[in-house]
C-alpha cells in the first residue's frame, strides 16, 4: 500500500514539475506549484501511517502555509498584471542578464 | 539550565527572544493599520522597529549569559542559535535604517514595510532555533512569505513587481522539493527531529536506502535555492536587480545567512554520519558556485546586478565551511556571516545613498570620479569592496573571514586542500568585479554632467560608517569576535562522528 | 692607517719612498674630480648652459692642473724607480688599503702592488701621459670641452695605473674595465657626431665582449685554484696540471679579454673606429698605453701561460695573424690615423707573438717602443691635422683635414714634424739603430727559437705541431715588417712629399705647431730613437745589455725559462743564428721602404674629392674586407631583429602577455558573458536549468 | 654610537617605531588634506602636505639608521626582536626582528622614501596629501615584511604592500594606468593567496593538536621541519609562485613593464628599488629555508637556475629593442634580478652575498635610473628615446648623471653594480658552471642596450627643436640624486662594512639549506698558503 501511495505521489509531483516547465501563464504555474505540494501531501498521508501522527500534522501545516503563498502570491500576480496586462512569462522579462 | 521543552513553560522561555520579536512585530503592524500612512509614520515605525530589534538582542544577550541548553525537543538552545540570532538582528537594523531613508526618497510611504522585515526576521530565527524539520519548514515559509511581499514593495516599479513574481514562482516551486526531500526522509528515519534523525541515519538499513538518499539531495536542493547556489542560483541576480535597494540588502545578508544556519544544522545534526551521500554533491556545489558566480559577476555593468552574483560566490565559499563540517568549519561559518553582512550592508548603504528616484545612478560606471566629490563615502565603498574580496587590513574582517575557513579546511580531519585552493583562485576573479568598481571610483574621472550627489541621509551614514569602521577596527584586532562566535561551533554535537573518514579520497591533496 | 703592514714584514722597499705608491694613482684622481668639477661648473655658470666658442671660462686653470697632476705622479714614478733600483728586490712590495670584496674564503683586498713589471708600466703609462697631456694643451685649446677633456684623461691616467699595480685580478679588472671607460667617454667626445657616438659605445660593447671572457677565466681561478691575487695564483700555478684543461682555457678566456682590449682578431674591430676620438687620445689610449694592457696582462699572468703551451700558441697564432690582417688594411687607408690605427693593431700583433711564445721581455720591450714612437707618430699626425684643421677652419671650407689625399708637401709647412716622424716610421718599419727595430728583432727571434726548442714546439694546436705553427708565427710576423715599411713610408710621401694638396688658400696658413706641442714630439723623438739601448742583444756591443731582460727577471724570469726549456744558458741561440735573423729583419725592412719609394708618386694624387674608387683587391682592403659589414649582417642585426621581432613581440607580448595572461583574462570575461547570456529574463528557463540541477544532483547521489 | 643607543633602548623600540612612524604621519595628513581640501589656497596645503611627508620620512630614515651601528655582525640570533600576542585564537602574533639581511633592505627602504618624496615634489599636483599618505602607507608595509618573523604577520604585511601601490598607480599613473593597475594587483595577489594556503598549512601542521591553534612562528618553523617531502614540495611551488612573480622571474614578468612604465616617477622607483627585493628577500629569508629539501631538489633548483639565466639574457635582449625608456628599464630589472635568483639557487656564501648585494645596488641604480627618468619626463613629457637626441649638450647635469647611473647598472667595476654580479657569478661558476657561463653574457649585453639608449638620449646630434630649451636639474634634483650617486660609489669602492654586516646571516642560511637539503657542505675551494695579497 504504501508503495502505490508513494509512486502516486512521486507521478503526481512529477507532473506539477513538468506543468511549471512547459507552462507560461503564470496562474496555471502557480496552480502546478499546489500540486507537487500536494503530491508531497500524500506521501506524508501514507507515511503517517506507518510512523504515526507526525505526517498528519505536516499535512496540515503545509496547507496552512499553502494558503497564505497563494494569498501573497496571487496578490504579486494581480500586482505585475497592472503594469503590463498580462501574466504570461514570456513576456515578462524586463530583468535579465 | 537544561530546559525540558516537553513543559510548556521551559518550552516558552526556550523560544521566548523569538515570541518577543513576533509580539512586538504584530503591536507594530496594528499601529501602521490604526494611522493612515504617511512619511512620519513610516520613520517612527522604523524606528521602534529598531528599538525592538535591540530589545531582541539584549534579550539573546541575557540568554548567552545563562548559558541555557535544551535537550532533545523542537527548539535548539545554544550558541549557534544565538550568534545567528545576533547577525539577523544586525542586518535587520541594517536594512530598517536604510529603508527610512529609501522609502522617504521613493515616496514609499508604507510602513508594513519595516513591519515585513521584522515578520521575515522572526522567520529566520525560527530557522536558526529549529531542531525539527517541521520548524525548518515553517521558519522558511515565514520568512519567504514575507519576503516575496517585500520584493515587490515598491507598487510603482515595474521592476519591482517582476522581481516579485520571479521570486515568488520559483521559491513556491523549490520549496516543492524542499518539502519532498522533508518528506522523503521523514519516511527513512520515521521522524522529523534533526537529533533522532542524525541517530538513526546511520543506522543498518537506513543508512544507504535509497529513500533516504533522494530525500537529503532534494533537501539540499532546497536550500541550496534559498541561498543561492548555482545552478539554482537564477533566480537571484533578477530578484536583487529588481528588488528595493534595502530589500536587497536584506535578502543578500540576512536571508542568506538565516538559510543557510538551518542548512549548517540540518546538516551537521541529522546528516553528519550520510556524510558519502552528500559530501560529492556539496563538493561540485561549492566549486560550480563559486566559480560561476565569480565569473559572471566579471561581465556586470549594475552594481546590484554586480552585488547580487558577488554573494552567490559568497554562498560558494560559505558552502565550503558546510563541506568540511567540523565544529571549527561551523564557527568559521558563523564568523563569515558576520563579516559578509556588515560588509554587505555597508555596499548596500552606499549604493542606497547614491541611488536616484526611481532606480537611477545603478550602474558601477555611474560611480566614476565619486572620490573626487564624495573621498570618505568612496574610501568606505573601497573598504566593503575589500572586504568582500577578502584583503588583509584594508578588508579588515573580511580577510579574516576567508581565513578562518581556509583554516578549517586545511585543519579538518580530512583536510579540503583542493577546495581551499579553489577559493582563493576563484577569490583572485572576484578581484577584477570588486576593484572595477574601486577603480571607477578613484581612478576615472568625474564623468561630464555626472548627477551631483545629494545629502546623505543621517541612517544611511549610519549604517555606512559603523560597516566600515566595524569592518575595520574588527579587521586588525579580530580576536574578540573570533572568540565569540568560535562558541557557536562548540555546540554539543548531537551526532557529529568523524565525517572526515568516509570522505572520497579524490577530494583530498595528499 | 692607510699603509698596513702586511706580509713582507721586511721588505727592502718599506719605508722608503715606495710607501708612497698609492699616491700615483690618486694624483690623476684629484685631477679628475677638479677638472670635472670645473667642466660641470663652467657649463652651469654659462647661464645657456652652450658654452660660446673660444678658449673655456676655467681653461687657465685645467691647463695648470691637467699636466700637474701627471708631472708628479711621474717624478713620483722615477723616485719609487729610483728605490726599486737599489733595492734589488725578489718579491713585489704589496700594500693592503681596506677590504674590499671580503666574503668567506674569497677576500679581495684594494691591494696595490709594485713590482719591476709594473714599474716599467708606470714609467711608461706617466712618462709618456705627462708628455700627452702636455701635447693637449695646445692641441685642444680652443675647444669648448677643453675641462672635460682633461677629466677624462685624468681619470683614464687613474684606471692605467690601477689596472698596472692592482695586486689581484679583480682590482687590474677595476683599471681594465675603467679604462675602458674612458676609452667610450673620449672617443666619443664630440659626441654630437652620431658617427663619434657610435664609435665609442661599439668601442665599449666589444671590449666588454673580451672582458666576458676575463671574468670568466677569473671565475675559473676562483673556482679551481681558490685565490686571484697574483702572488696566490702564482704559488699555486706550478700546482696545476702542466697544459691541462683547467689551465688552457683560463689562458684562452683571458686572452680573449686581451684580444678585446688589445684589439686582436676577433674583437679588433673597435680600434679603427675609436679613431674619432681627439688626436692625442688615440696617441695616449689607443696607442701607447690602454692597448697594450692585454700584452700586459699576459706578461703578468706568465705563470699561468707559461703552464699552457697550447694557449701560447693560440695568443702566438692570433698575434701573427692580427699582424698581418692589419698590415694589409693599412696598405689602403687613406685617413692619415686610420693607417696608424691598423698599424697599432698590426703591431700589438707583435707584441702578442712575444709574449705568446713566453718571451715575455720581448713582447715588454716592444710594447715599450712603441710607446714612443706610436705616440710620436699619432702626435706627428695631430699636428698636422691640427695644421689642416686651422687652415680648413680660416678659409671656412669643410675638406677632410685628415684625408692624406688632402695633404702633401707638408715636410715645407712642418719641417720639425717631418724630421720627427720620419724618425718614427724608420723605428716602426725596424731600420736599425732606432728602436723599433730592436724590440721586433727580439720578438720575432723569439719566435724562430721557440719554434725550434720550446714547450710550445712540443704541444699541438688542433694536430698541427707547435713548432710548425710558430715557423708559420715567424714567416707572418716578418711579412707584416715588410708591409709595415710599405705602408708607413706610403703615408710619410703621402703626407710630407709631393706638391701639396690642400688648396691655394688654405696653404697660407698651414704651419708648424707651437712649442707646447712639438716639445712633447721631440721628446718622444728622442725615445724613439734610442729605446732600443733598453734591451740591446748581446751581440751587439753598444752599452749595457739586456737592461730589461734583467729588470724583469724576477718577475718573468722562471716563466720564461720554463716555456724556452733552458737550461741554463742554454737557450740562448747561436750567435751565427742571430745576426742571420737581424739581417732578414733588416733587408725586409729595406726592401719595403724602397720598394714604396720606387712605386708610389705623391706627385700623382689628387684631391680626396676628385679621387676615384678603388677596385679589385684594393676595394676589398680599402673597405677592411668587409669585416664590420660581415659582423652586422652575422651578429648585430640578427640579434637585434631575433629579439624585437620573437622575443618582444612574439614572446613577450604575444605568447606570454597576449596569450596567457590577458588571456586568461579575457577566457574568464568571456564566460562571464556567456554566463549572464544564459540569464535570460525569463522565468521558464531558470526553472529549466534548477531541474537540470536537480537531475544533476540526483544522479550524482544515485548512480554512483 | 652603539653605547648610546643600547642606553636609549634602541633595540626595543625601534622596529614598531619604524612601522607606526609612517601609519601615523600617513593619519596626519589624511586628517590635514580633508580639512585643507576646502580651503581655497589649495597650493599651500599641497605644500604642507609634501613638507610634512618629507619630515616624516626623514624622520623614519634618521630612526633606522641606528640599527646601522646598534646592530652587531657577529651575532646569528635575531636583533631589536619584538613579540607579543595579535590575535591569541589562531596563534598569530606580532614578532619582530632583523638579522643582517633584513637590516639592509630596512635601510635601502628608508633611504629610498624620502627622496621619492623630494621626486614627486612638482610632479604629482592633484591629491598631494592622499598620494603621500598612500606612499608613507606602502613605507610601513614594506618595512613589516621585512621585519616579520611570524608567518601571518609578513603574509599581512606582504598584501598590505598592494593596496597603496595599486592607487598610485592607478590615480597617478600614465596613460594606461588603469590596466597597468589592475594587472600588477592580479597578477601579484593570485599567486599570493595560494602562498596564503601554504602558510596556514604550515601553521596548523606546526600547531598544538590538542587545541587545533596553529602556530605560525617562523623560528619554530624553520627550527622543527616536520613535512613530508612531497608536502613540501607543493608548499615551495605556492612560496616560489608567489615571490617568483614579484621578483619577476620569466616567464612571470609580464606585470612589470607595464607597472614601471605607467605608475608615477616614485611609483616606478618603489616598485623597482624595494618591492622587487621583496620577491628574492622572500625566496631568502622563507622559501628556502623553510623547504630546503624542495628548494635543492636536483630538478626544481635546475629549473630555476635555467629560468634566471634565461631571464638574465632575455630581458637584456628584449630591453635592448625597446622604443620607451622607462620599458626598457624595467626589462633590465628582470635581467638583474635574474643574476639575484642565480645567486641565491647557487647557495654559495659568495653567491648569496652577492645576490644581496645586487638586491641593494639594482634598488639604488634603478631607482636613480627612474628618477631621471622621471625628471626628463617633467621636462617634455615624453619617455621615448627617440624623442631625444644630443641632449647632453643642454643639461650636463642630467647627461653626467645618467651616465653615471646607466655604468653603475651596466656593473661597471668600482661603482655599485659589480660588487654583485661579480660575487654571484663568481660564486655560482662552481656549483653551475655552463649557467654561469650563459649568466655572463649578460654583462655584455647590459652595456649594449644601456649605452645605445643613453647615446640616442644624450649624444648624437641635437636635432629636434623643441628639447633645445629644455632645463638643467635645479636644485632640489640635484639634492635628490646627490645621495644616490654617492651611495654608487660608496658601495663601489668600500662595500666591505655592508658585506660584513649581511655575512653571518647569509652564512648561516646557506648552512642551514645545506644541511636541511641534506646537500654537502660547500666546502671552502682549496687554499693556497700564499695569500699576501688578498689577507685581509
Amino acid at each position: 500500500m504504501l508503495a502505490e501511495s508513494l509512486a502516486i505521489s512521486a507521478v503526481l509531483f512529477t507532473i506539477g514539475v513538468v506543468g511549471v516547465l512547459i507552462r507560461r501563464n503564470a496562474i496555471i504555474i502557480f496552480m502546478c506549484v499546489e500540486l507537487m505540494l500536494n503530491a508531497v501531501n500524500l506521501s506524508f498521508v501514507a507515511f503517517s501511517r506507518y510512523y504515526g501522527a507526525e505526517g498528519q500534522v505536516f499535512v496540515l501545516l503545509v496547507m496552512t502555509v499553502a494558503a497564505a503563498e497563494a494569498a501573497v502570491g496571487l496578490a504579486i500576480i494581480i500586482s505585475i498584471f497592472r503594469h503590463r496586462q498580462t501574466v504570461n512569462l514570456q513576456n515578462i522579462n524586463l530583468l535579465k542578464g | 539550565m537544561i530546559l525540558d521543552l516537553s513543559i510548556p513553560g521551559q518550552l516558552i522561555t526556550a523560544f521566548a527572544p523569538d515570541m518577543l520579536l513576533m509580539g512586538g512585530a504584530m503591536i507594530l503592524l496594528l499601529w501602521s493599520a490604526w494611522r493612515p500612512e504617511s512619511e512620519a509614520l513610516q520613520r517612527n515605525i522604523g524606528i521602534a522597529s529598531i528599538i525592538l530589534c535591540v530589545t531582541v538582542g539584549v534579550t539573546i544577550a541575557y540568554y548567552v549569559a545563562r548559558g541555557d541548553s535544551s535537550g532533545v525537543g523542537v527548539i535548539a538552545v545554544d550558541n549557534f542559535r544565538w550568534t545567528a540570532d545576533i547577525v539577523f538582528l544586525i542586518a535587520t537594523i541594517g536594512t530598517i535604517a536604510l529603508s527610512m531613508d529609501y522609502n522617504a526618497r521613493e515616496g514609499i510611504t508604507a510602513p508594513e514595510s519595516h513591519v515585513l522585515v521584522l515578520f521575515a526576521t522572526s522567520g529566520m530565527m525560527t530557522m536558526a532555533a529549529a531542531r525539527d524539520l517541521m520548524i525548518v519548514f515553517l521558519g522558511v515559509e515565514i520568512m519567504s512569505v514575507a519576503v516575496y511581499v517585500l520584493a515587490g514593495l515598491d507598487r510603482r516599479s515595474e521592476k519591482s513587481a517582476e522581481a516579485a513574481l520571479k521570486y515568488f514562482l520559483l521559491g513556491a516551486f523549490s520549496t516543492g522539493f524542499l518539502l519532498y526531500g522533508i518528506a522523503l526522509v521523514y519516511g527513512a528515519a520515521g521522524t522529523t527531529n534533526l537529533s533522532l534523525i542524525g541517530e538513526r541515519v546511520g543506522q543498518p538499513g537506513i543508512a544507504g536506502s535509497a529513500m533516504l538518499i533522494v530525500g537529503i539531495a532534494l533537501l539540499l536542493i532546497g536550500f541550496g535555492f534559498k541561498v543561492a547556489l548555482a545552478p539554482f542560483h537564477m533566480w537571484a541576480p533578477d530578484v536583487y536587480e529588481g528588488a528595493p535597494t534595502p530589500i536587497t540588502a536584506y535578502m543578500a545578508a540576512a536571508v542568506k545567512a538565516a538559510a543557510f544556519a538551518v542548512f549548517l544544522r540540518v546538516w551537521l545534526e541529522a546528516f553528519a554520519t550520510a556524510s558519502d551521500a552528500w559530501h560529492g554533491p556539496v563538493w561540485w556545489l561549492a566549486v560550480v558556485t563559486m566559480a560561476a558566480g565569480n565569473i559572471i559577476a566579471l561581465a556586470q555593468k549594475n552594481i546590484k546586478r554586480m552585488l547580487a552574483y558577488s554573494s552567490i560566490a559568497h554562498a560558494g565559499y560559505i558552502l565550503v565551511a558546510v563541506a568540511i563540517g567540523t565544529p571549527a568549519a561551523s564557527a568559521a561559518f558563523m564568523f563569515y556571516l558576520l563579516a559578509y553582512t556588515m560588509a554587505t550592508l555597508g555596499a548596500f548603504g552606499v549604493i542606497v545613498a547614491l541611488e536616484r528616484r526611481g532606480g537611477g545612478q545603478l550602474q558601477i560606471e555611474d560611480y566614476a570620479g565619486l572620490w573626487t566629490v564624495r573621498p570618505w563615502l568612496a574610501a568606505a565603498m573601497a573598504v566593503f569592496m575589500l572586504a568582500l574580496l577578502g584583503f588583509p587590513i584594508f578588508g579588515g574582517i573580511g580577510f579574516f573571514a576567508k581565513y578562518w575557513i581556509i583554516q578549517s579546511a586545511l585543519q579538518a580531519p580530512a583536510p579540503q586542500t583542493l577546495l581551499a585552493v579553489v577559493l582563493v583562485l576563484t577569490s583572485v576573479v572576484s578581484a577584477g568585479y570588486y576593484l572595477h568598481v574601486v577603480m571607477v571610483m578613484f581612478m576615472r574621472p568625474r564623468s561630464e554632467g555626472a548627477v551631483a550627489v545629494p545629502p546623505i541621509g543621517g541612517w544611511t551614514r549610519f549604517v555606512i560608517a559603523a560597516s566600515a569602521i566595524l569592518i575595520v577596527a574588527l579587521g586588525i584586532l579580530p580576536n574578540s569576535v573570533a572568540r565569540w562566535t568560535q562558541r557557536s561551533g562548540n555546540r554539543p554535537p548531537v551526532a557529529t562522528a568523524p565525517v572526515a573518514a568516509a570522505l572520497p579520497a579524490n577530494s583530498t591533496v595528499r | 692607517m692607510m699603509l698596513l703592514q702586511v706580509a713582507s714584514q721586511a721588505h727592502p722597499l718599506s719605508g722608503t719612498v715606495a710607501e708612497w705608491v698609492w699616491l700615483l694613482p690618486v694624483l690623476p684622481l684629484l685631477g679628475f674630480v677638479i677638472n670635472g668639477g670645473l667642466a660641470l661648473l663652467g657649463l652651469r655658470a654659462n647661464g645657456d648652459a652652450r658654452p660660446a666658442a673660444g678658449r673655456h671660462t676655467y681653461a687657465g686653470i685645467v691647463s695648470v692642473v691637467g699636466p700637474l697632476v701627471l708631472v708628479l705622479s711621474f717624478a713620483l714614478a722615477v723616485a719609487i724607480f729610483g728605490a726599486m733600483r737599489g733595492a734589488h728586490m725578489e718579491a713585489p712590495f704589496i700594500r693592503n688599503y681596506f677590504d674590499w670584496m671580503p666574503v668567506g674564503d674569497l677576500q679581495i683586498g684594494a691591494a696595490l702592488q709594485l713590482d719591476q713589471l709594473a714599474m716599467v708600466m708606470v714609467l711608461v703609462i706617466t712618462g709618456i701621459g705627462m708628455l700627452i697631456h702636455i701635447f693637449s694643451v695646445g692641441y685642444m685649446r680652443d675647444d669648448p670641452g677643453y675641462p672635460r677633456y682633461f677629466a677624462y684623461l685624468n681619470l683614464f691616467v687613474f684606471f692605467m695605473l690601477v689596472l698596472v699595480l692592482g695586486a689581484n685580478y679583480p682590482v687590474l679588472f677595476v683599471g681594465w674595465e675603467g679604462v675602458g671607460l674612458c676609452s667610450y667617454l673620449l672617443i666619443g667626445f664630440w659626441f654630437s657626431d652620431k658617427v663619434n657616438a657610435d664609435a665609442g659605445k661599439k668601442a665599449f660593447i666589444v671590449n666588454r665582449i673580451g672582458d666576458f671572457g676575463f671574468l670568466i677565466a677569473m671565475f675559473l681561478l676562483f673556482a679551481h685554484v681558490g685565490v686571484l691575487d697574483f702572488r696566490g695564483v702564482e704559488a699555486a700555478a706550478p700546482s696545476l696540471a702542466f697544459g691541462g684543461w683547467l689551465v688552457t682555457a683560463i689562458c684562452l678566456f683571458m686572452f680573449l679579454g686581451c684580444a678585446g682590449k688589445s684589439a686582436q682578431i676577433p674583437l679588433y674591430v673597435w680600434l679603427p673606429d675609436a679613431m674619432a676620438g681627439p688626436t692625442p687620445v688615440s696617441a695616449l689610449i689607443h696607442a701607447a698605453t690602454m692597448v697594450t694592457a692585454g700584452v700586459y696582462l699576459v706578461a703578468r699572468s706568465a705563470f699561468l701561460f707559461s703552464m699552457a703551451p697550447v694557449a701560447g700558441l693560440v695568443v702566438a697564432l692570433i698575434g701573427g695573424l692580427t699582424a698581418i690582417f692589419a698590415a694589409t688594411i693599412g696598405l689602403k687607408q687613406w685617413d692619415i690615423k686610420k693607417v696608424l690605427a691598423y698599424s697599432t693593431v698590426s703591431q700589438l700583433g707583435y707584441m702578442f707573438i712575444g709574449v705568446g711564445v713566453g718571451a715575455y721581455t720581448a713582447g715588454i720591450f716592444h710594447l715599450v717602443t712603441h710607446a714612443f714612437f706610436k705616440g710620436l707618430l699619432f702626435l706627428g699626425a695631430g699636428s698636422v691635422i691640427y695644421a689642416m684643421h686651422a687652415a680648413y677652419h680660416h678659409t671656412h671650407r669643410h675638406e677632410d683635414a685628415q684625408d692624406m689625399r688632402n695633404m702633401g708637401g707638408m715636410r715645407r709647412f712642418m719641417p720639425l714634424t717631418w724630421v720627427l716622424m720620419w724618425i718614427a716610421t724608420l723605428a716602426i718599419a725596424g731600420i736599425p739603430p732606432f728602436s723599433g727595430f730592436f724590440s721586433k728583432d727580439e720578438v720575432l727571434a723569439a719566435a724562430f727559437t721557440r719554434a725550434g726548442q720550446s714547450t710550445l714546439a712540443d704541444a699541438y694546436l688542433f694536430g698541427v705541431p707547435g713548432g710548425t705553427v710558430l715557423y708559420l708565427v715567424y714567416v707572418l710576423g716578418l711579412a707584416s715588417a715588410l708591409l709595415t715599411a710599405i705602408y708607413m713610408t706610403r703615408m710619410m710621401l703621402y703626407t710630407f712629399h709631393g706638391s701639396n694638396r690642400t688648396g691655394e688658400g688654405e696653404q697660407q696658413h698651414l704651419r708648424e705647431a707651437p712649442w707646447v706641442m712639438t716639445g712633447p714630439l721631440v721628446a718622444l723623438g728622442v725615445g724613439s730613437a734610442f729605446a732600443g739601448w733598453l734591451n740591446l742583444p748581446a751581440i751587439l756591443p753598444l752599452g749595457p745589455r739586456h737592461t730589461l731582460d734583467h729588470w724583469l727577471e724576477p718577475v718573468v724570469g722562471a716563466p720564461t725559462a720554463l716555456t724556452a726549456q733552458a737550461t741554463a744558458g742554454g737557450g740562448e741561440h747561436s750567435a751565427g743564428m742571430e745576426i742571420t735573423l737581424i739581417l732578414i729583419a733588416i733587408l725586409v725592412a729595406v726592401g719595403g721602404i724602397v720598394y714604396a719609394f720606387a712605386r708610389l708618386k705623391p706627385e700623382r694624387l689628387v684631391p680626396k674629392a676628385d679621387s676615384p674608387e678603388d677596385e679589385g683587391f684594393g676595394l676589398v682592403l680599402a673597405n677592411k674586407y668587409y669585416v664590420d659589414e660581415v659582423y652586422d649582417a652575422a651578429f648585430v642585426t640578427p640579434t637585434y631583429q631575433l629579439s624585437r621581432i620573437f622575443l618582444w613581440k612574439g614572446v613577450d607580448t604575444g605568447l606570454i602577455d597576449g596569450l596567457m595572461v590577458n588571456g586568461t583574462s579575457a577566457l574568464a570575461r568571456g564566460l562571464g558573458w556567456v554566463g549572464s547570456r544564459l540569464q535570460t529574463g525569463a522565468t521558464g528557463t531558470y526553472a529549466w536549468v534548477l531541474v537540470a540541477g536537480v537531475l544533476a544532483v540526483l544522479g550524482a547521489v544515485t548512480l554512483r | 654610537m652603539r653605547e648610546f643607543l643600547l642606553s636609549v633602548g634602541y633595540d626595543a623600540w625601534v622596529l614598531p617605531a619604524l612601522l607606526i612612524i609612517p601609519v601615523a604621519g600617513a593619519l596626519l595628513l589624511l586628517l590635514s588634506g580633508s580639512r585643507s581640501a576646502r580651503e581655497p589656497d589649495a597650493d599651500q596645503g599641497n605644500h604642507s602636505a609634501r613638507m610634512i611627508a618629507f619630515g616624516v620620512l626623514v624622520l623614519e630614515f634618521l630612526v633606522s639608521l641606528g640599527l646601522w651601528w646598534s646592530f652587531d655582525p657577529a651575532s646569528g640570533a635575531w636583533q631589536a626582536p619584538v613579540d607579543s600576542a595579535w590575535i591569541p585564537m589562531w596563534g598569530i602574533r606580532f614578532t619582530l626582528g632583523i638579522d643582517g639581511i633584513a637590516l639592509m633592505m630596512i635601510l635601502l627602504t628608508t633611504f629610498i622614501m624620502p627622496l621619492c618624496v623630494l621626486g614627486s615634489w612638482t610632479s604629482v599636483t592633484t591629491k598631494v596629501a592622499t598620494y603621500f599618505a598612500l606612499m608613507l602607507i606602502l613605507t610601513s608595509g614594506m618595512l613589516g615584511v621585512f621585519m616579520a618573523r611570524d608567518m601571518f604577520l609578513f603574509y599581512v604585511m606582504w598584501e598590505v604592500m598592494l593596496i597603496p601601490m595599486y592607487f598610485i598607480i592607478g590615480i597617478w599613473g600614465g596613460e594606461r594606468r588603469i590596466y597597468a593597475s589592475i594587472k600588477f594587483f592580479i597578477y601579484t595577489m593570485l599567486p599570493s593567496l595560494l602562498m596564503l594556503v601554504a602558510i596556514l598549512y604550515l601553521g596548523i601542521k606546526a600547531g598544538d593538536p590538542a587545541t587545533g591553534t596553529p602556530n605560525f612562528s617562523y623560528d619554530n618553523l624553520v627550527a622543527n621541519p616536520t613535512l613530508a617531502p612531497a608536502a613540501a614540495l607543493w608548499l615551495f611551488g605556492a612560496f616560489f609562485a608567489a615571490f617568483a612573480v614579484k621578483v619577476p622571474m620569466f616567464p612571470f614578468h609580464t606585470w612589470l613593464p607595464d607597472a614601471h612604465v605607467e605608475a608615477p616617477t616614485a611609483g616606478s622607483v618603489i616598485l623597482a628599488s624595494i618591492m622587487l627585493k621583496m620577491g628574492t628577500f622572500g625566496f631568502l629569508r622563507f622559501a628556502l629555508p623553510l623547504f630546503p629539501g624542495a628548494a635543492m631538489h636536483p630538478t626544481v633548483r635546475g629549473v630555476i637556475v635555467t629560468l634566471s639565466v634565461i631571464g638574465i639574457i632575455y630581458g637584456a635582449l628584449v630591453a635592448m629593442v625597446q622604443p620607451d625608456f622607462k620599458k626598457l628599464v624595467a626589462y633590465s630589472s628582470v635581467s638583474h634580478l635574474g643574476f639575484v635568483m642565480l645567486g641565491i639557487f647557487a647557495l654559495t656564501l659568495q653567491s648569496v652575498q652577492g645576490a644581496l648585494m645586487i638586491m641593494i645596488s639594482h634598488g639604488i641604480s634603478t631607482g636613480a635610473l627612474f628618477f631621471l627618468v622621471g625628471i626628463i619626463y617633467e621636462r617634455r613629457h615624453s619617455r621615448l628615446i627617440d624623442s631625444y637626441g644630443g641632449i647632453a649638450r643642454v643639461v650636463p647635469v642630467f647627461a653626467v648623471l645618467l651616465t653615471l647611473v646607466s655604468l653603475s647598472s651596466i656593473g661597471l667595476p668600482g661603482l655599485n653594480g659589480f660588487i654583485g654580479e661579480f660575487l654571484v657569478l663568481v660564486g655560482s661558476f662552481k656549483p653551475y658552471p655552463v649557467a654561469t657561463t650563459l649568466a655572463a653574457t649578460g654583462v655584455v649585453f647590459a652595456a649594449a642596450y644601456l649605452l645605445w639608449a643613453i647615446q640616442r638620449i644624450l649624444f648624437n646630434p641635437l636635432d629636434k627643436p623643441e628639447n633645445e630649451s629644455i632645463p638643467d636639474l635645479n636644485w632640489r634634483e640635484v639634492a635628490l640624486m646627490t645621495p644616490l650617486v654617492v651611495v654608487i660609489i660608496w658601495l663601489g669602492v668600500y662595500p666591505a662594512p655592508v658585506l660584513r654586516r649581511m655575512e653571518t646571516a647569509a652564512q648561516a642560511l646557506v648552512t642551514q639549506v645545506e644541511k636541511g637539503a641534506g646537500l654537502p657542505a660547500s666546502a671552502p675551494g682549496p687554499r693556497i698558503a700564499v695569500r699576501a695579497g688578498a689577507a685581509r
